[in-house]
C-alpha cells in the first residue's frame, strides 16, 4: 500500500460507487488524472473491500461495486422480478457462453433443433449476448459469444469462471461442429483438436482464461 | 416434459411432444431410462426406444416434426449398421463411428444443459447481490451523450428494412391451395371418360391419396375443391352425386341425357 | 469499536448500498437483526468512510452514500447529460453503416423521407460519421461513412461484424412478412436488386447485408 496514491484511490471508489453499472478500465482512465496508476489502484480497492457488505468486483474488463452475495437474504425485499428465461433461451445462452465465438448453426447442431426466430433476440436483447466476428467459412456466418454484462449478471470474473468449463474441456466436449464430423472421418475419439481458421475469433475457447 | 413418458409394462406411453425441444431432447430423455452413464449407453436398444416412441406417437395420430421422422429413419438405418457386419471397405463412416458421434452428441446437448442449470443456480445480479441503488451523476461541464447501444443500432435498421418491405408492391404469391374452378375444370374434363356411376376419388388430382395420409394441407384443400365442385355441378345439373351411407363413398355420374333415363 | 458486530455492520453497509432511497434509522432497524445497534453502527460506519471517496452522511433523520464533495470537483470533468438518439438519427446511422459511403441524397432516398437538418450534424459532432469522400456524380456530392469512434461505441471491432440482413431475421431483429408460408406459398419473394457502384468504395464492406 505504500505506492498507493491515497488520492487517486479515493477518485476510484468514487467513481465507481457512484455508477451502478460496470466501468471499464478505459473509462475509469478518461474519469481519473493520467498518472493514475488504474490497475494497481483497482486492485488496491479491492482489497479493501473484500470483506465488508459491499465488494468490488470484476466482470470480464469491466469493475463495478455489488453487494456481498452471502448477505442476499438480507435484500431479498430488493430482488428485481425477472422474466424467465425458456428453456430453448437458457440452453442456447450456456451453449453461447461454453462455445464461443459460436454461430448459429452450430447451437442448432448441438441442439439438434432449429433455433426459434426470437431466440437469441432475447439474449441480445437482454445484453448477455452479442456478435463478435465472422467465421470463415462459407458464408462468412456471424459468430456470438457473451459480454461483460453476462459475466456481471452472473457474478463471473472471467470466462475462465464458467462452472465445469475445464472439465467440459477436458471432456472434449467444447467442440461445436458435428458430431459425426469429429467421430466420422477418423473413427478416433480423441481426434479433438479444432482448427478451425476463425480469423476474426482470437478470443476463441482456447482464451478462455483472459477475455 | 420428463415426467409424461412412462415406459409402464403395459407398453403404454403417455406423450406429450409439445414438452420436447426436439428429437435429439427425445433421446436425451429415453436415454435417461436405461439407466447408465451416457457413455455406457446401449444405442441399439435407444433406437428401438426412439423407434416405439416415433411409433406411439403416430398411432394416437398426433402429427410429429419432420425432423423427429429423419431422426427416427437414421436411427433405424445406425440399427441396422450395427446389427449386421460392416462391409468391407465402405467409405461411410462405421456403425461403431456413428454410434460414438450420437452418444458424443447426447453428452455434449446433457453437458450444456447441466451448465445451464448450473449458472442459473449461481448468485446473480438482482437476484443475490444487487447495485448501487442510488447511482450519482458526478457534475462538471456538461457534456452530452447520446445514449444508443448495438443493440438498438441493429433494430432500427431492422425495422427501417421492415417499413420498406411493408411499401413495396403487394406481390401474391403463388399458392398450392386448390381452386374450385380447377376442380371444376377438372370434373368437366374428366366426365366424358366415365359414363357410369365412378367414384368421386378418381377426379382427385394425383398424389392427394399420400398427401392425405401424410396430412398435408394442400392434398385436404384439393380433397375439398373437389367435393365442392361436385356439389356446384349437380347444382347445374351436369352431374348427379349418389352416397350409400353417411361416410360412405360417393359416386358420381354425368347427367348427360344419354346416360339419364328422364 | 471492539463491541460493533462485524456482520452487522456489513449488513448496514449493504442496505445502505442498496436501497434507492435514504433511509431513516426506523427504516434501517426493520431490514437488519432485532439486535442489531443501529445508532452505534451507524455511527462506526460513517467513521469507516470518513477519509474515502465515498462518505455516509445523515440528512435530517435518513442516513445516505455520497460522493465525498471534495472530489466531485476533481472527478467530473464531464457533467454526463444523456440523450436518446431519434429514430431519425439512428436510422441514418445504420444506414450509413450498412450502406456506406453514402450520400445525403441517398439516405434520403433510401428511408423514402427528406433528412432534416441537424440529424447530420448530430452524429458528426458525435464523430460517429464523417465525409468519406466525393461521389463520381454530378454535383460530386460528399459521402459519409462511419469512424473508429463509432465501431469503438458499438464495441465493433471492424464493420464486417455487423450482422447482415439474413442473420437480423434470424436473430428475429427483422420480422419477415407475415406468415402467409402457412397456406402453402411456394413462390418466395426474393431479394431486392442492388446495384451500388462506387468507385470511392474502398473500405466498405462488400458482403455487408444490402437490403
Amino acid at each position: 500500500m505504500t505506492d498507493i496514491d491515497r488520492r487517486h484511490l479515493r477518485m476510484l471508489e468514487a467513481v465507481l460507487f457512484a455508477s451502478a453499472d460496470p466501468l471499464s478500465e478505459r473509462e475509469l482512465a478518461q474519469r481519473l488524472p493520467e498518472d493514475a496508476a488504474i490497475p494497481v489502484l483497482l486492485a488496491a480497492l479491492k482489497a479493501d473491500y473484500a470483506d465488508r457488505g459491499v465488494n468490488l468486483v470484476r466482470a470480464g474488463k469491466t469493475w463495478v461495486f455489488r453487494t456481498s452475495p452471502d448477505l442476499a437474504a438480507l435484500l431479498s425485499r430488493d430482488k428485481l422480478t425477472e422474466r424467465k428465461l425458456s428453456r430453448a433461451a437458457l440452453e442456447t445462452l450456456a451453449i453461447t457462453a461454453y462455445h464461443q465465438p459460436v454461430t448459429r448453426a452450430e447451437i442448432e447442431e448441438i441442439r439438434g433443433v432449429q433455433l426459434s426466430k426470437g431466440t437469441l433476440d432475447v439474449l441480445f436483447d437482454q445484453g448477455w449476448i452479442r456478435p463478435k466476428g465472422r467465421r470463415q467459412t462459407p458464408g462468412r456466418p456471424v459468430t456470438w459469444g457473451t459480454t461483460d454484462t453476462f459475466l456481471d449478471h452472473f457474478g463471473l470474473e472471467s470466462l475462465a469462471e464458467l462452472p465445469g468449463v475445464d472439465e467440459l474441456k477436458m471432456a472434449g466436449l467444447l467442440d461445436a461442429r458435428p458430431a459425426i464430423q469429429i467421430y466420422g472421418v477418423t473413427d478416433v475419439p480423441e481426434a479433438e483438436e479444432d482448427e478451425d481458421a476463425d480469423e476474426d475469433d482470437a478470443d476463441a475457447p482456447s482464451e478462455l482464461g483472459q477475455p | 416434459m420428463v415426467e409424461d413418458i412412462s415406459d409402464g409394462s403395459s407398453g403404454a406411453f403417455v406423450v406429450d411432444i409439445d414438452g420436447y425441444e426436439g428429437p435429439l431432447d427425445v433421446l436425451l430423455v429415453l436415454a435417461r431410462e436405461q439407466k447408465v452413464d451416457l457413455k455406457e449407453i446401449s444405442i441399439v436398444q435407444l433406437a428401438e426406444q426412439y423407434l416405439a416412441f416415433v411409433a406411439e406417437v403416430g398411432r394416437t395420430n398426433l402429427e410429429l416434426a419432420a425432423e423427429y421422422l429423419v431422426m427416427a429413419a437414421w436411427l433405424a438405418y445406425l440399427k441396422s449398421r450395427l446389427l449386421l457386419p460392416e462391409p468391407a471397405g465402405a467409405e461411410e463412416p462405421s456403425g461403431e463411428a456413428m454410434a460414438a458421434a450420437l452418444t458424443f452428441q447426447l453428452q455434449r446437448l446433457e453437458a450444456m444443459r447441466d451448465v445451464g442449470a448450473r449458472l442459473m443456480a449461481r448468485n446473480r445480479l438482482g437476484q443475490d447481490f444487487f447495485a448501487r441503488g442510488r447511482p450519482e451523476l458526478l457534475s462538471g461541464n456538461r457534456v452530452t451523450v447520446l445514449r444508443v447501444d448495438l443493440f438498438e443500432l441493429l433494430k432500427a435498421y431492422g425495422g427501417h428494412l421492415r417499413r420498406r418491405e411493408d411499401v413495396q408492391p403487394l406481390r401474391i404469391p403463388t399458392s398450392e391451395l386448390s381452386s374450385v374452378e380447377e376442380a371444376l375444370e377438372r370434373l368437366r374434363r374428366g366426365l366424358g371418360g366415365f359414363p357410369g356411376w365412378e367414384s368421386l376419388w378418381r377426379y382427385l388430382p394425383p398424389g392427394t391419396f399420400e398427401g392425405l395420409n401424410q396430412g398435408r394441407l394442400a392434398a385436404r384443400s384439393a380433397f375439398a375443391a373437389t367435393f365442392a365442385a361436385s356439389l356446384e355441378l349437380v347444382k347445374q345439373g351436369r352431374v348427379k352425386l349418389r352416397q350409400g351411407k353417411a361416410y360412405g363413398p360417393i359416386y358420381l355420374k354425368a347427367a348427360g341425357p344419354e346416360s339419364d333415363p328422364q
